[in-house]
């Protein structure tokens, strides 16, 4: 029973990071760059809702509309102002500029809202009983969304042509654009498909603990990037088992009193013992540089 | 005697000689009581900022690894240093002697640290590196973070003895000078051109017969003594060691003054050291009250420009004609002659910090992906 | 009758089910000039990775001077005395010239110099410069690129870059020498200066060269002795002359 | 080689330029105040702005008041905060930068993580200084040192014998083990448990997790749960526990838990939440009323919370201490060194000296620097029957 209780609890830390991870496997995948400044595109999503349930409108599923909308404008605008300049560019000089946009981000979150973390409630939606487990339905809902979120890229990636011309870019950017394959507009477009990914992953977050300050996406983003590692980063169906792996890890551990305080060095020792035993992530494709 | 002179290579010794001068130039002033206390602090913080920028720079920029943990074998070192020189203390006095022995067990314990994490760095390509030595300083802080009260510290950190402010900078400056000499040295030697030829295309370094493994244990090794011993410097020069410094967040600090000094350039990092650590003081001491939010700001736009200013294959142009070295150039003869001792240009930089992985919807895990690539120049 | 100098018995690789390279079996004697030829896909290249320890051979064994080097890592096989250039060149693009050359000398036992020698700079550190600086600006006066020596390795033409890869590897002291497409990309005057550079070499450095080439008129012109390689079979062996002209050969370039 | 020496010079002239900017002239740097200087170094940035925020703003408010008052015998003062970012590496800049400023007396730090760097800076110049919030128990070890707020410790003992009252068999406890704070308060927590028969069921949390499920599932069995920690990791506890913990369960906390009105909407939570504290931001009546209003006022309600109470009170108390010095027959000039003005304030603060103000009122010191005034439990909020 117990188990069953913090293996449940241990999808509802992960599905967060799933959520999270999918968005920076995305972008990785495609634009090749650890965009460390993911995590602060969800701190922005989820002052987008805060916004939108302070005004008049205030009803979560418009708020999450305007999260996205607002999410993807702002993941272009970066992508064109910090990263497209460099592209072609070493990937550090990429990976920089990233943290330079997450302190912008993050310092301007704090000159326009304010030091003070806020509240924001979206939806009340209570707890189901299954045969004595109290699971809260956010739970499910966060679980069941990413699942599904995950599933749409899938098809999305496999069976479109956008889709295909995002692998296509993924494997040789230069050999896309012999094909006549707009290089730089799938790029926006996996930065704007990546930000929107970003803002739900803010909603989510937000509907589990309704506290929200400008540092909301940082650790957790980290977290993610780690479980997107951890599935095979590129790896959409990767992103989602790495994420749930290290959920349920976390749950584990917290779990354990003697074990809790070492929480996250738990996570990062299970992140160095697969890499070493799978090189590529547990999803990955290994990748080998012809002799 | 003067021919012998000008057979010197001046351009290797310039670091030295500019570091020398302002230590001799600062430990006048301080002498003299003309040096503020605020100074004091600031050139502590830069010779601690120029040994981790340096010893990164030879990992980063020498051997084409990214390492994201620097703050973690810099942890290390300040946690086992400080411990030492606690333990120290009633035994040898809190003089130099304890200084030196403290020195040598918290960069000798980082540099096994660095030996140990750089055996999965043979087995992972850069960025899962990257990632994996994130993961290892995260865990050295978290452990350090939850320790006991009486063994280090715990939470609230480890108190260490404060070294005597008049003179620790002058030490730290010193240890300034080992560290260009070491590294300097390794990388103006054969062992330094077997690194570079790492760095520079792995394969071809295997199949010329450098021993990959071995040198990238002595680069990782070496590097996390350095780390080691700027901890160490850094336990000299505060009352408290607490772990949440050494986040992440701090080893990112330290790649971009590699970064922005340019990779594979020693005199780089040093004035990109000295620059950020420069600003970031004065940017934290001159906005105060309600003007404290715009540090960060005004940090990310300098940095956003700055990189890319210097990266952007489109400013190429503009940058061959616009920088500073033109402007040097203008106020001494430039002879085709001379030519930049081991540096490699940032942007031709081939980095094994690659971004590889490839999209992918497979539930199945695939052996191998081998990318076909057409022959640059075909027949 | 001249020693063997590279001994290849029954190798074999296979990456999953595809059989790339099989039952390969082949005798180069000491200073000989041997040719390893085949169309696109034989498997010639993946002979080479085998040999120099890139690929683990699933099958068989190969030796050099009659010791076993099979499943070795590749700067043993290296230290041992195979040198490879590489199809696609990779030279260290951001390094000098010569320090392209002195890389590859590296691992030479008269240039021993340990990292401490080498970081607190004792006698043994300035005696060993000098000398490999001596030693490469050798070796790249015989390819013909002395006046280059201080130029980026990447800004030399392409004919040039070929034969720093040779210098490199050369300067590694190999037994065998392993060519892969040296004249890949280079004019007729150059490839014929190249064949003069390769007999040149192989005399000056007492050197077995085993190549890979495409152009049958620089095989047949330099090589005494051929292995035709097809899907990773062998289709013909022996003479050049002879080999090159066995039916067989001729339908596999040809097709049909 | 002239060329090489000429571009070293240069270089090197740039660097000592750079560097000499800010090397003048140490010695009296309150020879040239016109205006008594104090000064704090706190988080006005990162993830707990929110803290020296509200310090900083209630501490300018404290000023501004005295000095529309008329200042101390018509000498205005004047208050400076820097940015430690709740980072100890950066203290020792701000420190110097502030004595150099012409600090002559100081709030410290606003939070524990940075304040030991300060106490052990500030004892080598005689720099007195009177926290307002980091409540660490070392904070005040030296004799330059006071708080206005409760040790961490003296919190976790007397929560101890509060819960010894109770007559519980078992209670639960939630704190962050990374946190000075949650961490000093816990470790005399536990101290002073034992000898009783009450049994800990202890749970976790590091870092910024935001997700404590399972920590609600290992205390779902406790009626009372002891929570050492700051307020937006309680409100985010205490919203995903509300369905799963015991309606007539009783959230415990310490003065971290003021400011959870802001985060929480009480209405939808069934259990009882209380807290042992020194003021309760939203008070209706007496001097934090007052303040309360005053605040609200001039800045954002949603930075109010106790550390700026405290640092109000700190103002004033330094203040008045001044003020009962000069009466006292003590000169107190403008220009007085920190070290001359640290004697006068330490003889106040360990001597008769009282204060009443936001936090409490008759509030005397130990000769330790620990404060002693009367720490009060308010219920935030009744249990929902």
């Amino acid at each position: 029973m117990e188990i069953i209780e913090t293996l449940l609890n241990g999808m509802s830390i992960g599905s967060t990071y799933a959520m999270i991870a999918l968005g920076y496997t995305m972008v990785y995948g495609i634009a090749k760059m650890l965009n460390f400044a993911h995590g602060d595109v969800i701190m922005v999503g989820g002052y987008m809702l805060f916004i939108t349930m302070a005004s008049a409108l205030s009803n979560p599923i418009i708020g999450l509309i305007f999260a996205v909308v607002v999410c993807m404008i702002l993941g272009i605008t970066i992508e064109k102002i910090a990263y497209k300049p460099l592209r072609g560019a070493s990937p550090l000089a990429v990976l920089i500029t990233a943290i330079g946009v997450s302190y912008l981000l993050q310092s301007t979150a704090q000159m326009i809202f304010g030091s003070a973390p806020k509240m924001v409630i979206l939806l009340d939606l209570g707890n189901i009983e299954f045969g004595g487990l109290k699971v809260p339905v956010y739970t499910l809902i966060t679980l069941g969304c990413s699942v599904v979120i995950m599933l749409v890229l899938s098809l999305f990636v496999k069976y479109t042509k956008t889709g295909r011309a995002m692998i296509a870019v993924s494997e040789d950017k230069g050999a896309a654009q012999l094909m006549g394959i707009n290089v730089n507009g799938i790029i926006t477009i996996t930065f704007a498909i990546g930000s929107a990914l970003a803002a739900f992953a803010g909603f989510f977050m937000l509907l589990k603990s309704p506290s929200l300050s400008n540092t909301l996406g940082a650790m957790p983003g980290i977290k993610a990037f780690t479980a997107a590692v951890i599935g095979g980063i590129g790896s959409i169906p990767g992103a989602m088992l790495g994420g749930l792996l290290m959920g349920v890890v976390e749950a584990i551990s917290f779990k354990i009193p003697v074990i809790a305080p070492y929480t996250d060095a738990i996570e990062f020792l299970i992140l160095i013992v697969i890499l070493l035993v799978r090189p590529s992530g547990i999803l990955g494709r290994k990748r080998r540089e012809k002799v | 005697m003067a021919n012998m002179f000008a057979k010197i290579k001046w351009k290797h010794f310039i670091n030295y000689i500019v570091v020398a001068i302002a230590m001799i130039v600062f430990g006048v002033m301080s002498l003299t009581g003309a040096l503020s206390s605020s100074t004091v602090y600031l050139l502590e913080k830069i010779a601690i900022a120029i040994i981790l920028a340096v010893s990164l720079s030879v990992v980063v920029g020498f051997l084409g690894e990214l390492s994201l943990g620097h703050a973690g074998f810099m942890c290390i070192g300040a946690y086992l240093g400080g411990k030492a020189s606690l333990l120290l203390e009633p035994v040898m006095g809190d003089g130099f002697l304890t200084l030196i022995v403290s020195m040598i067990v918290g960069g000798a314990i980082a540099a096994l640290c660095g030996a140990v994490i750089g055996l999965p760095a043979l087995r992972l390509k850069g960025d899962y590196l990257a990632i994996v030595t994130l993961a290892f300083g995260e865990i050295v802080r978290s452990i350090f973070m939850n320790t006991k009260k009486e063994s280090f510290g715990g939470s609230l950190g480890l108190e260490t003895p404060r070294y005597d402010k008049d003179i620790l900078f002058i030490i730290a400056f010193v240890f300034v000078l080992i560290t260009l000499a070491v590294l300097q040295n390794l990388i103006r030697s054969k062992h330094g051109r077997a690194i570079t030829s790492i760095r520079d295309n792995e394969i071809a370094s295997k199949a010329t017969g450098i021993n990959v493994t071995k040198y990238k244990l002595i680069v990782f090794t070496i590097s996390s003594f350095f780390a080691g011993i700027a901890g160490v410097l850094y336990s000299f020069s505060n009352y408290t060691v607490q772990s949440s410094k050494f986040s992440y967040n701090y080893s990112i600090e330290i790649l971009v003054m590699v970064v922005l000094g340019g990779m594979g350039s020693i005199n780089g990092s040093i004035i990109a050291a000295t620059l950020i650590t420069f600003l970031d003081v004065k940017l934290q001491t001159i906005l105060t009250g309600d003007l404290a939010v715009l540090q960060d700001l005004f940090y990310a736009l300098v940095l956003i420009i700055l990189v890319i200013y210097n990266n952007a294959p489109a400013l190429k142009g503009f940058r061959e004609t616009h920088n500073l070295k033109v402007l040097l150039d203008r106020f001494r003869k430039h002879s085709p002659a001379d030519r930049k001792d081991d540096e490699a240009k940032w942007d031709r930089v081939p980095t094994k910090i690659s971004m590889d992985e490839v999209l992918s919807v497979d539930l199945q895990p695939q052996t191998t992906y081998t990318p076909d690539k057409p022959k640059k120049e075909g027949k | 009758m001249s020693t063997t100098v590279l001994k290849i018995e029954n190798l074999g690789i296979s990456f999953g089910g595809l059989k790339a390279v099989q039952d390969l079996n082949l005798e180069i004697k000491e200073k000989q000039l041997y040719g390893l030829v085949g169309p696109n896909g034989a498997g010639k290249t993946t002979v080479f990775n085998m040999l120099t320890g890139v690929y683990k051979p699933t099958t068989g064994n190969f030796y050099l001077d009659g010791e076993n080097l099979t499943g070795k890592a590749q700067d043993v096989i290296n230290q041992k005395g195979i040198a490879r250039t590489f199809q696609n060149i990779r030279l260290f693009n951001n390094m000098t010239v010569i320090r392209n050359v002195m890389v590859g000398l590296h691992n030479r036992p008269e240039f021993k110099c340990g990292v401490f020698a080498s970081i607190f700079r004792l006698p043994s550190y300035y005696k060993t410069e000098k000398a490999m600086r001596q030693k490469a600006k050798e070796i790249l006066r015989i390819v013909g690129l002395e006046e280059e020596r201080n130029n980026l390795s990447c800004n030399l033409p392409y004919g040039k870059q070929r034969k720093l890869e040779i210098a490199r590897a050369l300067a590694t002291n190999p037994r065998l020498l392993c060519l892969d497409e040296p004249a890949a990309g280079m004019n007729p005057n150059e490839t014929a200066d190249l064949m003069d550079i390769i007999k040149f070499i192989r005399d000056e450095f007492n050197v077995t060269i085993l190549l890979i080439e495409h152009d049958m008129k620089f095989v047949s012109g330099l090589c005494d002795e051929v292995t035709v390689l097809n899907f990773g079979t062998v289709l013909a062996q022996g003479k050049t002359r002879d080999a090159l002209n066995d039916p067989e050969v001729i339908k596999a370039y040809i097709g049909g | 080689m002239k060329k090489m020496l000429k571009r070293a010079l240069a270089v090197m002239v740039v660097v000592v330029l750079a560097l000499t900017m800010t090397a003048c002239g140490a010695a009296k740097y309150t020879a040239n105040n016109t205006e008594y200087v104090i000064g704090v170094s706190g988080p006005l940035t990162g993830p707990a702005a929110v803290y020296g925020v509200a310090v900083k703003n209630s501490a300018q408010m404290a000023i501004d008041e005295i000095n529309a008052a008329g200042g101390l015998n018509g000498v205005n003062f004047k208050f400076i905060a820097l940015d430690d970012q709740h980072d100890a590496t950066k203290v020792a800049a701000n420190y110097a930068s502030l004595l150099e400023g012409g600090m002559q007396a100081s709030l410290g730090t606003v939070t524990t993580a940075p304040g030991l760097e300060f106490s052990n800076l500030s004892v080598e110049d005689n720099v007195f200084f009177l926290t307002p919030s980091a409540s660490g128990d070392d904070i005040p070890k030296n004799e330059n040192g006071f708080q206005m707020c409760f040790a961490d410790g003296n919190q976790g003992k007397v929560a101890a014998e509060y819960v010894k009252t109770l007559g519980l068999n078992s209670i639960g406890v939630f704190y962050k083990s990374d946190d000075p704070y949650s961490n000093g308060i816990y470790e005399q927590f536990k101290e002073n448990l034992k000898g009783s028969d009450i049994s800990v069921v202890e749970t976790v949390f590091t870092g910024d997790a935001s997700d404590f499920s399972t920590q609600i599932s290992s205390l779902k069995e406790c009626k009372f749960i002891f929570m050492p920690i700051y307020y937006q990791p309680a409100a985010i506890f205490m919203t995903q526990a509300k369905d799963t913990i015991a309606a007539d369960a009783v959230y415990y906390g310490c003065d971290g838990f003021d400011g959870l009105a802001g985060q929480l909407d009480f209405s939808t939570i069934p259990q009882e939440i209380s807290m042992l504290s020194h003021f309760d931001s939203n008070a209706t009546e007496g001097a934090a009323a007052e303040f309360i209003k005053k605040y609200t006022e001039k800045y954002d309600a949603e930075t109010l919370n106790q550390f700026g109470a405290s640092a109000y009170d700190c103002v004033y108390a330094i203040y008045n201490a001044m003020k009962a010095a000069i009466k006292a027959g003590k000169e107190i000039p403008v220009t007085i060194s920190a070290s001359d003005l640290s004697d006068i304030l330490k003889e106040q603060f360990t001597g008769e000296f009282t204060y009443s103000g936001v936090t409490g009122s008759d509030i005397k010191w130990q000769d330790n620097g620990y404060v002693s005034k009367g720490a009060i439990k308010y219920v935030l909020k009744e249990a929902t029957k």
